[in-house]
């Protein structure tokens, strides 16, 4: 935000990815015994790394034009291939990267010291923050890719041993989904660097340089059967992997799976982060690589997009188990997101662009409350919960704030958002808009179901709920301080996004 | 002035957080007093506001920029002018006056401090509303006050009637909300303003009675219509009974199902610009007038009459102002500011008299037993009737002379109004002759005891309003918001004020001789209109309706979804093609019999393939040359 | 009368590692005589120190390009690479392998050498530049496996095993030899060079060169076990002793896709378009059987072995281009392949040794909860297998993928692809085993140091190689740059 | 009378056909064997063909020493036999199916 300028001379980007590592290595050394010293170790950690992330934040310089990145590293990594490791940060990613410090941090707060193997547990979620940051910071989309991998690795571990129910299942799942998505997003990206070889005799995989020349051509299908545009070809490489991840209906049904079996402490970063970094993809090469693509690709994507906000609206009524509604409430705001990037144009961008601090930060407390309701009642089921509020007033009123800002009540958080993206998308598809419309009304009926459903109505007798620890209030703290905040004066947003957007080739065309 | 008007909104905000943050630690005392003062200081800050408007002054101040990109630029600017400062002074004024008598009604309740905290921000929520000075954060305020709603509606949260009745109110505003949304994403598109400034000063850019000015001013109702209980988005209100009574209160009086009218008045100048949406919003309140008045003659429940009471009244306010005669519509909400606070409070007072029983018809005689309570409910009876020198009258008279006098098809509008007033003091002394009753009925009510003074002052006060507000010359203070006020000569005056005069007396003269006189004859009235009386008892089977036609189908398809689409259709065509690859792997394992021989045979194959290729090649082969 | 001996370029400097190889060999078969039976550790130790002595000789190779014997060997990068790649297994192996023999009770001289016989002929192989030398390197590497196959005497499975790869690679030698004699015939010469001078475009039509061809690589296949030439591989992985698959699986096939880069690429560029189609099949169908049975395995010795299939699959892809570029990503396969399968064969061995009957998948579940060394190093190498990052199996695909990419090859990447996502269902599959709850506690038992350290060395050097993997790769493309 | 090299070549491919039919069908491990010699001597046939066509030794050469290592392969292949057969089980290459799917 251009309050100060930091040291020019530190990679704070790589000590952003090393930090973590580090102290999954200090966890790693730990016995397994010493539990709360593996707990504090991973706290400190991500604490620090918090802190360092604000202070880029805060260092970085806004209003910079054009597609500038700042802080950036670039060292030879295979020179052969013309790979390298190339670091920076711009308004695409910063605030996400804040995103994914502070998720991590409450991750492990939340993170129950008895859990079983609590060493690995916590060693993983580190390393798991290393490839997301890392995923955020790449801009060789070799490294990218690499770093988008790796987060499998951590991911497939905590949902498979740590998870619930059918996790291994639900984890190979998602696994599964996710590696096909990958696997058409590296040939598209091998694609990509050959064809920019092929036109200016420079074998790069550099975002930089790739985004100077946008791929072109046409491909002439064999036998006559027609001809694809290549950026079009490419454009669904990537998209197919970014779609997957968030997930975009009708690719999403790992998701319900993976996020029941996750532990609580897991889909808070899943749901919270990750699905945000395929919104993320979709922005950083999508958008910014196939601006050509991206306008002829955009209308059905967006309405996919929609079609996802109503089908997860609708899902999310229909169940019974509170984690599947979170997830699929999830599904729907990403809907959200989708449509606002898709509209292609500023007010839509920037929308998805808030939308998604606001959809890991609603999605992160929603899953927190489910997990205190679990924790405390010892069921998820909305049949057996009743009256919780009676017993907790605290937790009933924390509680509806979360609701509120999910559903989008204007004043908080998901309204700036979904105000923006609504009216980007009005501009660009009309009739997608008045459906994403009809989705904010339905997230009103299951929003409220849900929560009055479980606070509300004569409790049982006798009411044993207990009320809200002060870890319980002081994981939930920033994540409400940011509903509020944002909600309220989300000014400093396109502050520092503006700039970037405006460059995106998707914009300017 | 930039100093006041922030300041009538922070007060009520502060108490808010006093109370929602540390209510459960401080003495009732201090939180009742905090509540209503926090209130009665907006009204001080309200009146110097007054005071400056009335010296001419407006306010259009940004404080900071809520979002800027591009010529997307949204401040939180404040907007004072006279229906501004209208709207502030009631909403404070009342609003004060519910806050100190809730400080007695509530008294015994658990959630003392929850529910003072609930209403100032209810307060606020509306006062940010009628302040704001831009359509965006008017939505804030709009959407704000139906958290408030919803809050206040669900106030007993663990009665379930009260819980359903809530969601029911949020869901319908939400509705409402989405509509306001989409009119603004339609003004910025069209003018690239959202700030009410610009917007006047653009809105003539448009073509008038064009698509698109028509559609925003259509859109504005459907919050509208929402928010005000309104055809066809009304179901709520009568519902919203389910909370204490101080809130039925606000929500009539001071705040909320007015924000409505308050939106149309203050998007006049669209509304001129577009005279078919002006004319719908008006038919919407003629109907919603009469409808409401017709279902109001045959409830029972104390409470809900007055809520239809309201609607109907709400209807006239719709129909001034969607025939253009806004002062007419705003003097009318002011009056009925009063009288309609009036009659909750003191409707409060007889139900905890009757240990929260609202059934009218178990209530009678209460001038012995509550007559402070009594004698304030006449005012207020004849104030919303029309009765001449109440303040009801005036306001009430103006709309429907307007609508009478206005040229064209408005005309029908005002004759169904004239019905509708005939209605209303029907419906009204209907209401009070069964509840409050002339003479002992077989029913013991010495046991019934008038409510504390904390209670009843507000009421005698408002009373006073309910009197005198129809002296207050509203229509000179809005001239600089809406021009002159219609104007018409002194004999159509005295013949229309006759004629609804006249149809009040019908009105009351029916509910004597039914209900004081011969109550038989309301029996044997009741068994002849069968059918239809059934028909209005069950408000024309709306509730019904809707959820015949929107909540069972939507359960429906999302249960279908659920066990259908998902599992089968979506992941269904996953696991297939999972099933499908392991088959294929099955059938090539089948190739590995672990006999030597039949290895070498399919090494040999390979070898006789290849070979063929080579030929193939070599173009020994007929169908292809390779050279 | 004199005879001139200068014509035929003599210079056992170019051959000094096989040379060495060859000498402890038979130090090694002397040492047998004189070692105590209780002292055979000895002769693992001579055997490395002979290897490192070999590895030695081998740098000043680096960089060279030393026909010798009338071309039909040549000290150049590749043979280099290779000697180093094989060298190093090699010792690997030798390192795993004592307690593994003693474990099994076959804890004989013999071992050792057959072992350095193979790898005096893989590394022959690899320097070979004439049809014979390519025909003795094979032949030498297949007669030891052969023996070493069937180490296990009274093992009813080692001996099939053994008469299978016997009886199966003889069939495919006679292949391999009638190609050769073809070749020979068409262009009248068995070294590599002349046969390339001779092997024009206008070749490309010659009946005699390209059936030979097809026979050859018929052979070469059924060495690197590419389908439809794989059927031996399954079994005799199975019943060999696990230690000597682990060799095998790795070392075999580096040693013949020596050949193959020598034979296709730098012999046959001009009719590259002859080979082209029939290799691009023999990969597709690899890559097919193999990942597609491997599914359906629970022996994990056998499914190692279809994966096997599959990477000569992904290996063979990389030739397909006959680009240097490509043979370079072939190169970085191989060594990659090396290290992460050597890892996890190691791993199966390690857990033999231990005298247990290991190959049931059944037997992995819940490993992580009693050898959690074991299982965290078996689950570097099968994530490396998949090619996940950051490890060098994703490097190496990623390197082949690019290679055909950059030749416009589709159809064969695109098998590739879709393949390489069936293969995470049964390399995670392990993975999801070794860490499923434990249904029976088992002893626990401890891993000798030699193995833990190879095992430690070999998941380091996969992870390392996945942070760096210029190292290597810088090599390959140096490697890769053939020129005779 | 000159013979034409081609029909050497047909004859070796036919020997070396013959050899490899001859893999397929015999089940005896010994016979199977020799099979593979058979095919091998093809091969050496081929080779003697070519190297006195081309009026090059470098075949004949080859020839002799495809002869030498076939001389060793019979070797280690014999001794496995025995191995088997010592083991007990019968000379038939069918019945060796321990390991199949």
């Amino acid at each position: 935000m251009s309050w100060y300028a930091l040291p020019a001379n530190v990679p704070w980007l790589t000590l952003v990815v090393l930090l973590p590592l580090i102290g999954a290595l200090l966890v790693a050394l730990t016995p397994s015994v010493a539990g709360r010293v593996i707990k504090q170790l991973g706290i400190l950690t991500s604490v620090i790394t918090l802190a360092l992330v604000l202070a880029i934040i805060g260092g970085f310089q806004q209003g910079v034009g054009g597609l500038h990145l700042q802080f950036e590293e670039t060292l030879q990594w295979i020179p052969l291939l013309g790979i390298s490791y190339h670091l920076g940060i711009d308004g695409l990613s910063l605030f996400l990267l804040g995103l994914n410090a502070l998720l991590f941090l409450i991750a492990i707060v939340v993170t129950d010291s008895l859990t079983p193997r609590l060493k690995e547990f916590i060693l993983l979620l580190l390393i798991l923050e290393a490839a997301t940051a890392g995923i955020l910071l790449a801009l060789d989309l070799v490294l990218f890719y690499v770093f988008w991998e790796a987060m499998l690795v951590p991911l497939y571990f905590l949902i498979g041993v740590w998870g619930e129910g059918r996790r291994v299942y639900a984890a190979f799942k998602f696994l599964i989904y996710t590696v096909i998505g990958s696997f058409a997003m590296l040939i598209a990206i091998l694609a990509v660097a050959g064809i920019n070889f092929s036109q200016t005799g420079q074998l790069s995989f550099d975002w930089t340089v790739l985004v100077q020349h946008p791929a072109a051509g046409v491909w002439h299908l064999p036998a006559g059967l027609g001809s694809i545009g290549i950026p079009q070809l490419l454009f669904v490489g990537f998209a197919l992997a970014f779609a997957i991840k968030m997930p975009i209906f009708p690719l999403h049904t790992w998701l319900p799976a993976a996020y029941t079996s996750a532990p609580i402490p897991v889909v808070i970063v899943f749901a919270g982060l990750v699905s945000k970094l395929g919104a993320y993809g979709f922005l950083r090469f999508n958008l910014a690589l196939f601006p050509e693509a991206a306008h002829s690709l955009g209308g059905p994507l967006a309405v996919l997009a929609t079609i996802g906000i109503l089908y997860g609206a609708f899902m999310a009524l229909a169940q019974t188990d509170l984690k599947r509604l979170v997830a699929y409430a999830s599904m729907s705001h990403l809907g959200f997101i989708g449509l606002g990037i898709f509209a292609g144009n500023l007010l839509g961008i920037e929308g998805a662009l808030v939308q998604m601090i606001n959809h890991g930060v609603i999605i992160a407390a929603l899953f927190l409350v489910v997990g205190m309701i679990e924790r405390r009642a010892g069921t998820r089921l909305r049949a057996e919960l009743r009256g919780l509020g009676a017993t907790a007033p605290l937790f009933a009123a924390l509680f509806l704030v979360v609701s509120l800002a999910a559903l989008g009540l204007p004043g908080l958080n998901g309204f700036v958002g979904e105000f923006l993206i609504m009216l980007g998308a009005w501009a660009s598809f009309l009739p997608l808009a008045v459906g994403a419309g009809i989705g904010v009304i339905l997230a009103a009926w299951y929003v409220l179901s849900f929560y009055q459903g479980s606070t509300q109505e004569a409790p049982p007798k006798p009411a044993t709920f207990p009320e809200l620890r002060l870890v319980d209030v002081g994981a939930l703290a920033p994540l409400l301080a940011l509903m509020v905040g944002i909600g309220i004066s989300p000014a400093f947003f396109p502050a520092a996004v503006d700039a970037t957007v405006k460059a995106l080739p998707v914009i300017l065309r | 002035m930039d100093i006041l008007a922030p300041l009538v909104l922070l007060v009520p905000l502060a108490g808010f957080l006093v109370n929602a943050l540390f209510g459960r630690l401080l003495p009732r005392r201090v939180v009742g007093w905090v509540g209503a003062g926090s209130i009665g200081l907006a009204f001080l800050f309200a009146l110097l506001t007054l005071s400056q408007v009335l010296g001419g002054q407006k306010l259009d101040q940004t404080y900071f920029t809520w979002w800027q990109s591009g010529d997307f630029n949204v401040p939180f600017n404040l907007y004072v002018d006279a229906l501004s400062t209208l709207m502030i002074l009631v909403i404070t004024g009342v609003g004060f006056l519910i806050h100190v008598y809730s400080i007695g009604y509530m008294r015994e309740d658990s959630g003392f401090s929850r529910f003072f905290a609930y209403m100032n921000l209810f307060v606020f929520s509306m006062l940010l509303l009628v302040l704001s000075g831009n359509l965006l954060w008017l939505i804030i305020g709009w959407a704000m006050v139906g958290l408030s709603s919803y809050l206040l509606i669900g106030f007993w949260f663990e009665r379930r009637s009260a819980v359903l009745a809530a969601r029911k109110a949020f869901v319908m505003n939400t509705i409402g909300d989405v509509g306001m949304v989409f009119a603004a994403f339609l003004i910025f598109l069209n003018l690239r303003v959202l700030d009410f400034q610009g917007l006047f000063s653009r809105v003539h850019q448009l073509p008038k009675g064009g698509t698109v000015i028509t559609a925003i001013c259509l859109l504005l109702l459907v919050g509208a219509v929402a928010k005000s209980a309104q055809l066809p988005l009304h179901t709520w209100l009568p519902d919203a009974m389910e909370g204490p009574t101080p809130v039925s209160a606000l929500i009539h009086a001071a705040t909320m199902v007015t924000a409505g009218v308050y939106l149309v008045a203050r998007m006049h100048l669209l509304y001129d610009w577009a005279p078919t949406a002006a004319a719908t919003v008006a038919v919407i309140g003629g109907l919603t007038a009469f409808f409401a008045a017709t279902i109001g003659t045959s409830q029972v429940d104390i409470k809900r009459i007055l809520a239809y009471s309201t609607m109907s009244q709400i209807g006239y306010m719709f129909l001034a102002v969607g025939i253009g005669a806004y002062t007419a519509g705003m003097f009318h909400f002011m009056t009925h500011a009063f009288f309609k606070a009036l009659l909750f409070l003191a409707a409060g007072n007889v139900i905890h008299a009757f240990h929260d029983d609202q059934d009218i018809r178990h209530m009678g005689n209460l001038r012995a037993g509550l007559p402070i309570t009594f004698w304030t409910f006449l005012i207020g009876t004849l104030s919303i009737s029309g009765f001449p020198l109440f303040a009801g009258f005036f306001s009430k008279d103006e709309i429907i002379r307007s609508a009478l006098s206005a040229t064209g098809s408005e005309v029908w509008l005002g004759v169904l109004a004239l019905i509708t007033a005939g209605l209303t003091a029907y419906y009204m002394f209907r209401l009070f002759f069964i509840a409050f009753g002339w003479e002992w009925l077989a029913h013991d009510n010495r046991h019934l005891h008038e409510a504390l003074p904390v209670q009843t002052v507000p009421i005698v006060i408002l009373a006073a309003g309910a009197v005198v507000a129809g002296y207050i010359p509203v229509a000179n203070f809005l001239a600089p918001v809406f021009g002159g006020a219609v104007e018409v000569g002194a004999g159509a005056f005295i013949g229309l004020a006759a004629l609804s005069v006249l149809v009040a007396l019908v009105g009351f003269a029916v509910a004597y001789l039914l209900h004081a006189r011969r109550p038989e004859l309301a029996v044997a009235w009741r068994t002849r209109l069968g059918p239809i009386h059934t028909l209005v008892e069950h408000k024309y089977y709306i509730d019904e309706l809707y959820d015949r036609i929107f909540v069972r189908p939507g359960l429906a398809l999302a249960r279908f979804l659920n066990d259908v689409v998902e599992p089968r259709v979506i992941d269904g065509a996953v696991n297939a093609v999972a099933t499908f690859t392991l088959l294929e792997a099955r059938e090539f394992r089948l190739l590995q019999t672990g006999r030597v021989r039949s290895y070498a045979l399919v090494t040999l194959g390979g070898a006789v393939g290849i070979l063929l290729i080579v030929v193939w090649y070599l173009g020994y082969l007929p169908w292809k040359s390779g050279a | 009368m004199t005879i001139n001996l200068s014509g035929l370029g003599i210079d056992y400097g170019a051959i000094l590692p096989e040379l060495i190889v060859v000498g402890t060999a038979i130090v090694v078969l002397f040492l047998d005589l004189v070692v105590p039976a209780d002292r055979r550790g000895w002769l693992a130790a001579v055997t490395v120190v002979g290897l490192l002595g070999a590895l030695a000789a081998t740098f000043p190779l680096w960089g060279q390009n030393r026909s010798a014997f009338g071309d039909t060997v040549v000290a150049d990068s590749l043979a280099a690479f290779f000697n180093v790649l094989l060298i190093v297994i090699s010792i690997l192996t030798t390192l795993i392998s004592p307690r593994f023999l003693r474990a099994l009770e076959l804890d004989f001289g013999e071992y050792y050498v057959l072992l350095l016989g193979a790898t005096a002929g893989m590394m022959l192989l690899a320097a070979a530049t004439s049809l014979m030398t390519i025909f003795l390197g094979i032949e030498l590497l297949s007669i030891c496996l052969y023996v070493l196959s069937g180490f296990a005497r009274t093992a009813l499975r080692s001996q099939e095993a053994a008469l299978k790869y016997l009886l199966l690679g003889g069939f495919a030698t006679g292949f391999l030899l009638y190609g050769m004699a073809l070749i020979y015939g068409a262009t009248g010469s068995t070294t590599l060079r002349a046969i390339a001078a001779s092997s024009t475009a206008a070749a490309s039509s010659n009946v005699l060169l390209l059936v030979g061809i097809a026979l050859l690589s018929v052979g070469l296949a059924f060495k690197v076990s590419a389908a439809p030439f794989h059927m031996w591989t399954p079994d005799v992985y199975e019943g060999a002793p696990t230690v000597v698959t682990t060799f095998m699986s790795v070392a075999t096939k580096a040693a013949a896709f020596a050949a193959i880069g020598r034979i296709f690429i730098a012999t046959f560029p001009s009719i590259s378009s002859r080979w082209y189609f029939p290799l691009a099949l023999i990969a597709i169908f690899s890559l097919f059987i193999g990942n597609l049975v491997a599914i359906t395995q629970d022996n994990i010795k056998r499914m190692l072995a279809y994966s096997g299939i599959a990477h000569a699959g992904y290996i063979l892809l990389g030739v397909l281009p006959g680009t240097t570029q490509g043979f370079t990503a072939t190169l970085f396969y191989i060594a990659a392949y090396a290290v992460m399968n050597f890892g996890a064969f190691a791993v199966v061995t390690a857990l033999g040794a231990g005298g247990e009957q290991t190959a049931d998948l059944s037997y992995w579940r819940g490993l992580f909860y009693r050898r959690p060394f074991l299982a965290t190093v078996m689950t570097i190498f099968m994530l490396s297998l998949a090619g996940i990052p950051p490890t060098v199996g994703f490097f190496a695909k990623l390197f082949v993928f690019q290679a055909l990419v950059t030749a416009q090859i589709w159809a064969p990447l695109v098998v590739a692809v879709i393949m390489t996502i069936v293969s995470f269902y049964y390399y995670l599959r392990v993975i999801v085993v070794m860490f499923a709850q434990p249904d029976g506690k088992v002893a626990e038992n401890r891993v000798g140091f030699s193995t833990s350290t190879v095992l430690g060395a070999a998941a380091v050097a996969t992870v390392f190689l996945g942070f760096f993997p210029s190292v290597v790769l810088d090599w390959a493309s140096h490697a890769a740059s053939l020129h005779f | 009378m000159p013979v034409p090299a081609y029909t050497f070549l047909v004859l070796s491919g036919v020997i070396f056909t013959l050899g490899a039919i001859g893999f397929m069908v015999r089940r005896n491990p010994l016979v199977v064997f020799m099979c593979i010699e058979l095919m091998l001597n093809a091969v050496n046939l081929s080779f003697a063909t070519m190297s006195r066509y081309l009026n090059s030794l470098d075949g004949v050469v080859f020839a002799f020493l495809v002869i030498t290592v076939a001389a060793a392969e019979v070797v280690v292949g014999i001794a496995i036999i025995v191995q088997v057969y010592r083991a007990g089980r019968q000379m038939d290459v069918d019945e060796l199916d321990l390991m199949k799917e």
